[in-house]
């Protein structure tokens, strides 16, 4: 027989002024099963809470109702008196006077009738409560960064500086990300390189940092804490241990036209290529799709000139799997190519370039060396026609979001322009200037008062060669949407940042959620904005939506104090709200009949498959089982499960169906 | 007849299976389950216009399980039943050989491809009085179906031959044989009937390939299989999806599409 | 003459919308009808359409349910399984003849509180006008010797 | 008690079964539903069914109701109230108009079954306010096999009144008990004097094909026979045999209700479920369909008339016209007596 023990709030006022307490109360006195029944003016006071306490122990409760504000609310505080009780605490409910009765009707007999109501349905809930024990997962303290880009370098780097493990995987063949392309930098323009490289130098040094280069993400299982990785290591077809990294095999591969990833295709490669000379590793990688050997058979030139005897043809792709606790999604963006703009030419003016292209004629490194040269002839350009919000803010070509970086940058690349070439015209076409950001706005304005460049607001509508020039159309809706014209040399479109190629295919991987432009979602987008719906995996940088270098690393660092926070502790304690497949003798085993149904249902991929078989190893049957990693408690299985054979903790179908049949009886 | 008997005997002597399920001379004119193991049986095989019992439903017997591999003789409806046991987990593809007669030979529908194509040629026709059944019932008004309904289930004695017969109610335990909670009552009064055709409809909604199995066995003749039809009928005018046609479908009631939509909820 | 009939009403409501939208109304201080009552649950894909049998089985006048909007679910996808299992559920229950209009679907935000109050008195108000729901609670009499 | 011979015309047989209904006694006589007849209580006797062989449940649940509420009780506080229904349940007075010889043995095979050890209260009153008029059978099917169960198509065995048709539309009336008398005095008028008539050759003939004795001497011992696995190969489990056996007395003690009020009910139960035997524990003594297929077939005809001296089965053949999966008792029974080896 149950013993409950049962305290009504006056919450001061709150309650007692409008529920006739005593008498709840008393008539909760009656019902079978409850040892105690009082009122006190504040609960939730200590005076309140050793009441609580004091009957635990007294009454020998076996479940304590606390009839007050909403669980919300103080839910955790009473379950902390009773575990202070040695009661265990999901013994422990809370009936909901205040906000659900007190606060919401006037003092009458009706309002109290409810009260007593609401607090009988409690009762027989916790007469059916069983004491819950918080799960406990094992954590593995290695973290998996992927993408190593610039958040993912900064994620690492704070996971590793504060002693724990880190695996970097990067599908390209050096890390850097698109930080590592970038000329200068907004808005202090100091040299993006030169504030990269050091970091991506230390996170190949670093003794707690496993860096795997040309490779990619084959599968992931397991759960926070537990997460088994499977990594594809592509072939690079050299002994990175043997290579020397002198470039012997770059100069001697006679396949030189393929269009330099590195550089935005304003420069060509060969088959057998290091990405850029400061390429973490600094190895080369043959591009089996482009060499001769691969294709015909033919050549191994580089292998005659390797001196280290480093040139590895058959070398076969690797499969490595690790064991990881947390995970850290940094995979970046992409930018949309001039092609997919109809009215700009659909990319066949060479003249018209992205950013990211112009960042490599204006870059130290790149294919002109930092002269602004532009692509089709040579010549510098004398007019330059820079146009914001290439694609971004535009329903009508499925982007309406705005990207974000393209207003600052678009003010840098007018700006280095001019202080590259003197005499030279900028002119920029905008919607809006965004430059909200600690010293954004005045980097702006010196760009269109100390550089002179010319700010139109207004859309271009169509740009088209005539006699060698480009023809930029467009309005300036500031004097009275009159219709401009430009001559350009060289026009640079702000395209929008995308979502990187293979994001879908790895967030299903991952099982975490994402928006309709393929931007991983984060689990809230107020209060837990690094997160995921899949606990232990964290996002970093622009893999969530563009954004800055910044904003990227801040949020590095904030995924990696989320993993740094994790990794504290040698086991992670977990809600015990979770759905339970029932277990029972054999023959039976299992209600379950294994069809899976909560499989779909699951939001959190919790339901597993458990073979149950006999000594000799024959099967069975096999039945659902669900993770206590994974499971969040929601109860959407509970419901979907035909015979009844999964159920939730805290919320069992015994509980609720109590609930209803003490209300209305 | 002699064609699906040559064929039995053939698959019994080769060994490629160890059973065929099939039917056989019952009671008066009745044909009933048979269950043949040895190439001296298959004379015993019948096959015509009475054979309407769905068979699929003693392929998880756990008795005829252990004869080893089975082979099925089907209808079009049991080859739906035989892929919908396949995209339930309840049946491996590998796991029952089903034969299937058409133009006078008898065709093996052994993998996912063969399967798939038979069900999606051989569509589940319902027979005119079934059509008009439906017909009627949705003319009715809400109070006529009502007491329609009501009058039916007055006769229901809650002997299960629905759920006994039908394959794809599989479940070891029932939910109405629970009782912590005892969500269904197992009194066979009104409201015991209707928890349970309710439950019936809804547990088979998405899922019901409309075998008619459950009106066939019913002993007090309720036509109950209406119930499941229009369950089904329900998920495929609002979700589109049907059951019995893939192997890998995804059941379309754990599943969702954010674009569902409902004119109902404020 | 004014209808005095008071309706005992069930809601069963997700925690994380409704029941922090109805706490809402309460810090809010609005007021409304006091013939509801909550049985709170994780998540409306928990809700068993078995409840809502059970409810007018014991002599419930009316039923809301109601979580968070779409997209909104705290477990992503909870109320999309719920919605797909109500509108099945619905359709089923009047082909058998079952007057629907005593439940109330609805979703209910954690930042709506007003509409809480609203949906309670004006359901309240309609399962007053309907009357009392005699007829399926007293079907477990029916046939019973 | 003699029992006194009369005849009846078919016209009036129904003047007097209709001047019972206008007595206020209930009137259960077979009534068609589509292709399926019932013993339903009417109000109009031109709406009685007389072309049918067996109807398609048996008639025993005016003794045995499918769901029947043993008490009630209601919470008051911690004040429980207990209603008992035997105590309060008035019986109704009954005629059940067209039972078979084999229905009228079923219900008499129910009423003593309720009526050892502890007699049931609500059954024995009902028995008490019921009057059985049967109706000898001129047809069979071949599912009938009363004769080789000791009954036969003109056995007066639980009935009070037994009717055979006779030539010219008539019937010869036997009043078969006090009950039956009573009735039949009662209504005087609608019935003539008859000397006894022999009543075989308007009888059918129903063939015996097994003894029932030989067939229990047989069951025992052929516990571990794997004929039971055989022959349970096509029972998909459903309780259909059991419901339409008309003595089939297996039942179920639910509870439902809440805290404050509720019923206890008695409902229909059938040992072809596996829920039947199944422990709280999990385990299941009758873990397979042919253990409860044997148990139906060894409770009838072994451990009852080994306990008893009943026999559970009057030889209907409902069990085996009903089932889903043509799970015949008599084939069974002869394919026991056949092969099951003496002990």
């Amino acid at each position: 027989m149950s013993r409950i023990g049962v305290f009504i709030c006056h919450c001061g006022e709150n309650i007692g002024a409008t529920v006739n307490c005593e008498k709840v109360a008393k008539t909760i006195a009656a019902m079978p099963g409850v040892a105690l029944s009082v009122d006190y003016k504040y609960m939730c006071s200590d005076p309140g809470q050793n009441l609580i306490r004091q009957a635990i122990k007294e009454k020998n409760l076996t479940g304590v109702v606390v009839a007050a504000c909403s669980p919300r609310m103080h839910e955790p505080t009473f379950r902390r008196a009773c575990a202070d009780s040695g009661l265990n605490p999901y013994l422990c409910e809370m009936a909901n006077l205040r906000e659900h009765c007190s606060w919401v009707h006037a003092k009458s007999g009706a309002t109290t009738d409810k009260a007593v109501d609401l607090v009988s349905m409690l009762v027989e809930k916790v007469k059916r409560n069983k004491p819950l024990h918080p799960i406990k997962v094992p954590v593995t303290k290695t973290a998996l960064v992927i993408g190593g880009g610039i958040a993912g370098i900064q994620a690492s780097l704070d996971i590793a500086n504060a002693g724990q493990k880190v695996v970097l995987v990067e599908r390209e063949p050096s890390i850097g990300g698109h930080m590592s392309q970038l000329s200068e930098t907004f808005p202090t323009l100091d040299c993006s390189q030169c504030i990269l490289t050091p970091r991506m130098v230390e996170v190949a040094q670093h003794p707690n940092i496993t860096l795997y280069t040309y490779s990619e993400i084959e599968s992931v299982s397991g759960f926070i804490g537990n997460f088994t990785v499977r990594i594809r290591k592509k072939a690079r077809s050299i002994d990175e241990k043997l290579c020397t990294g002198c470039g012997n095999c770059v100069t001697a591969c006679p396949i030189k036209k393929i269009s330099s990833e590195f550089n935005a295709g304003l420069e060509m490669r060969s088959a057998i290529y290091v990405p850029f000379p400061q390429a973490v590793p600094n190895k080369p990688v043959i591009d089996r799709t482009r060499c001769s050997y691969f294709k015909s058979g033919k050549c191994k030139f580089c292998e005659t000139k390797c001196p280290a005897k480093a040139i590895r043809f058959d070398q076969q792709d690797e499969i490595v799997e690790i064991q990881v606790g947390a995970i850290v999604t940094a995979t970046g963006f992409n930018v949309a190519e001039t092609s997919f703009f109809p009215e700009y030419g659909y990319g066949k003016y060479k003249d018209v370039i992205t950013g990211l292209q112009f960042e490599r004629l204006l870059s130290a490194s790149g294919p002109t060396l930092g002269e602004v040269k532009r692509p089709s002839d040579g010549k510098v350009p004398e007019k330059v026609v820079f146009i914001a919000c290439a694609g971004s803010r535009d329903p009508a070509k499925g982007i309406e979001y705005c990207s974000k970086i393209c207003c600052m940058y678009t003010a840098k690349h007018a700006m280095l322009y001019k202080h590259k070439v003197h005499n030279g015209e900028a002119y920029v076409f905008y919607m809006d200037i965004r430059a909200a950001g600690k010293g954004y706005d005045e980097f702006v304005r010196r760009a269109i008062e100390d550089d002179h460049v010319q700010y139109i607001r207004g859309r271009v509508s169509r740009v088209y060669e005539r006699n060698g020039k480009l023809i930029v159309k467009g309005a300036d809706t500031l004097l009275g949407a009159q219709q401009v014209e430009i001559e350009a040399d060289l026009v640079v479109l702000a395209t929008a940042g995308i979502s990187n190629n293979g994001a879908e295919e790895l967030a299903q991987k991952l099982h975490v959620s994402y928006d309709s432009h393929k931007f991983f979602s984060e689990a809230h987008p107020k209060l837990r904005p690094v997160e995921t719906n899949s606990a232990g995996i964290f996002l970093a940088g622009a893999c969530q939506a563009p954004k800055d270098i910044p904003e990227s690393v801040s949020q590095a660092s904030a995924a990696a104090s989320k993993v740094i926070g994790l990794f504290s502790q040698n086991e992670m304690t977990r809600e015990p709200v979770i759905a339970v497949v029932n277990r029972t003798v054999s023959p039976v085993f299992s209600t379950c009949m294994g069809c899976f149904m909560c499989q779909g249902a699951c939001p959190y991929n919790a339901i597993e498959r458990e073979e149950i078989k006999t000594r000799d190893g024959t099967l069975i049957k096999t039945v659902a089982k669900v993770n206590p990693g994974l499971c969040q408690g929601c109860g959407t299985c509970v419901a979907f499960c035909r015979s009844k054979s999964i159920d939730l903790q805290g919320y069992s179908n015994e509980q609720v169906y109590a609930e209803l049949m003490e209300l209305l009886s | 007849m002699q064609v699906l008997q040559q064929k039995a005997k053939e698959l019994l002597e080769s060994g490629k299976v160890q059973v065929v399920i099939g039917y056989g001379e019952g009671t008066g004119e009745r044909v009933r389950p048979l269950f043949v193991r040895t190439a001296e049986e298959v004379s015993k095989l019948v096959w015509d216009d009475r054979c309407r019992q769905n068979l699929a439903v003693y392929l998880n017997k756990p008795e005829i399980k252990k004869m080893g591999m089975p082979a099925l003789i089907a209808t079009p409806v049991v080859v739906h039943t035989v892929i919908q046991l396949i995209a339930e987990h309840q049946l491996k593809v590998d796991g029952v050989l089903t034969l299937v007669v058409e133009n006078g030979s008898v065709k093996e529908l052994f993998d996912t491809t063969s399967l798939e194509a038979y069900a999606e040629s051989h569509p589940v026709i319902f027979p005119p009085f079934v059509k008009q059944e439906i017909k009627t019932i949705a003319e009715m008004s809400l109070h006529e179906r009502f007491k329609f309904w009501q009058d039916e289930f007055s006769r229901c004695i809650k002997c299960y031959a629905c759920r006994s017969a039908c394959p794809l109610c599989y479940c070891e335990r029932c939910i109405t044989d629970n009782n912590q909670p005892q969500w269904i009552s197992s009194a066979s009064h009104a409201q015991g009937n209707f928890e349970w055709h309710v439950n019936r409809a809804m547990h088979l909604a998405g899922r019901c390939i409309q075998c008619g199995s459950c009106t066939i066995a019913c002993p007090v003749g309720i036509p109950i299989g209406l119930l499941t039809i229009e369950a089904s009928r329900i998920v495929g005018t609002e979700f589109g999806q049907q059951p019995g046609l893939k192997c890998d479908a995804v059941p379309a009631m754990s599943s969702f599409k954010v674009e569902d939509t409902e004119t109902f909820i404020k | 003459m004014e209808n005095t009939f008071e309706p005992k009403i069930v809601a069963f409501v997700c925690n994380w919308c409704t029941y922090a939208g109805a706490d809402l109304t309460g810090t809010s201080r609005i007021k409304y009808a006091t013939n509801v009552r909550i049985v709170r649950f994780p998540c409306t894909g928990r809700i068993d359409y078995n409840l809502l049998l059970k409810a007018f089985a014991q002599g419930a006048d009316g039923v809301i349910v109601s979580g968070c909007h779409p997209n909104d679910c705290h477990y992503t996808s909870g109320n999309f399984h719920a919605r797909r299992r109500w509108i099945v559920f619905r359709q089923m229950m009047e082909y058998m003849g079952f007057d629907m209009s005593r439940v109330k679907f609805s979703w209910v935000s954690a930042a709506e509180g007003a509409k809480w109050a609203d949906i309670v008195n004006t359901t309240v108000q309609e399962i007053r006008d309907l009357g009392p729901s005699k007829e399926y609670a007293e079907m477990s009499r029916l046939g019973v010797v | 008690m003699s029992i006194q011979n009369k005849v009846v015309t078919h016209e009036n047989l129904l003047n007097f079964l209709g001047e019972i209904i206008a007595s206020g006694k209930e009137l259960y006589a077979p009534q068609r539903k589509g292709l399926k007849t019932y013993f339903h209580p009417l109000n109009d006797v031109q709406t009685i069914v007389f072309d049918y062989i067996q109807t398609t449940l048996s008639p025993k649940s005016l003794l045995f109701p499918k769901v029947e509420r043993l008490l009630s009780y209601t919470r008051d506080g911690k004040q429980i109230h207990v209603t008992d229904s035997s105590e309060q349940k008035q019986a109704p007075d009954r005629i059940l108009f067209g039972s078979r010889p084999c229905d009228a043995a079923g219900l008499q095979t129910v009423t003593e079954f309720f009526r050892r050890d502890n007699p049931d209260a609500f059954i024995q009153r009902r028995q008490n306010a019921l009057t059985i008029i049967s109706v000898s059978c001129t047809k069979s099917n071949e599912y009938c096999f009363c004769t080789s169960v000791g009954i036969s198509p003109g056995d007066t065995t639980g009935s009070d009144i037994l009717l055979t048709p006779i030539e010219n539309a008539r019937y010869f009336v036997e009043a078969v008990t006090e009950k039956g008398s009573l009735l039949l005095a009662q209504y005087e008028k609608y019935f003539e004097k008859s000397e006894a008539i022999t009543k075989e050759p308007h009888l059918v003939k129903v063939t015996k094909t097994f003894s029932s004795t030989e067939i229990s001497e047989r069951l025992t011992g052929s516990f571990d026979n794997p004929i039971w696995k055989d022959a349970s190969l096509r029972c998909i489990g459903c309780g259909t045999c059991a419901y339409a056996c008309p003595v089939c007395s297996c039942f179920d003690i639910q509870d439902e209700g809440t805290n404050k009020k509720g019923d206890r009910l008695r409902c229909w139960d059938s040992c072809g479920f596996s829920l039947f035997t199944l422990h709280t524990s999990g385990h299941n003594p009758r873990s397979t369909q042919s253990e409860r297929w044997r148990q139906r077939v060894m409770h009838k005809f072994s451990y009852m008339p080994e306990q008893s001296g009943m026999l559970g089965c009057v030889g209907c053949g409902r069990c085996s016209m009903s089932c889903p999966a043509d799970m015949n008792l008599k084939e069974q029974l002869l394919e026991i007596a056949a092969k099951v080896e003496d002990v």
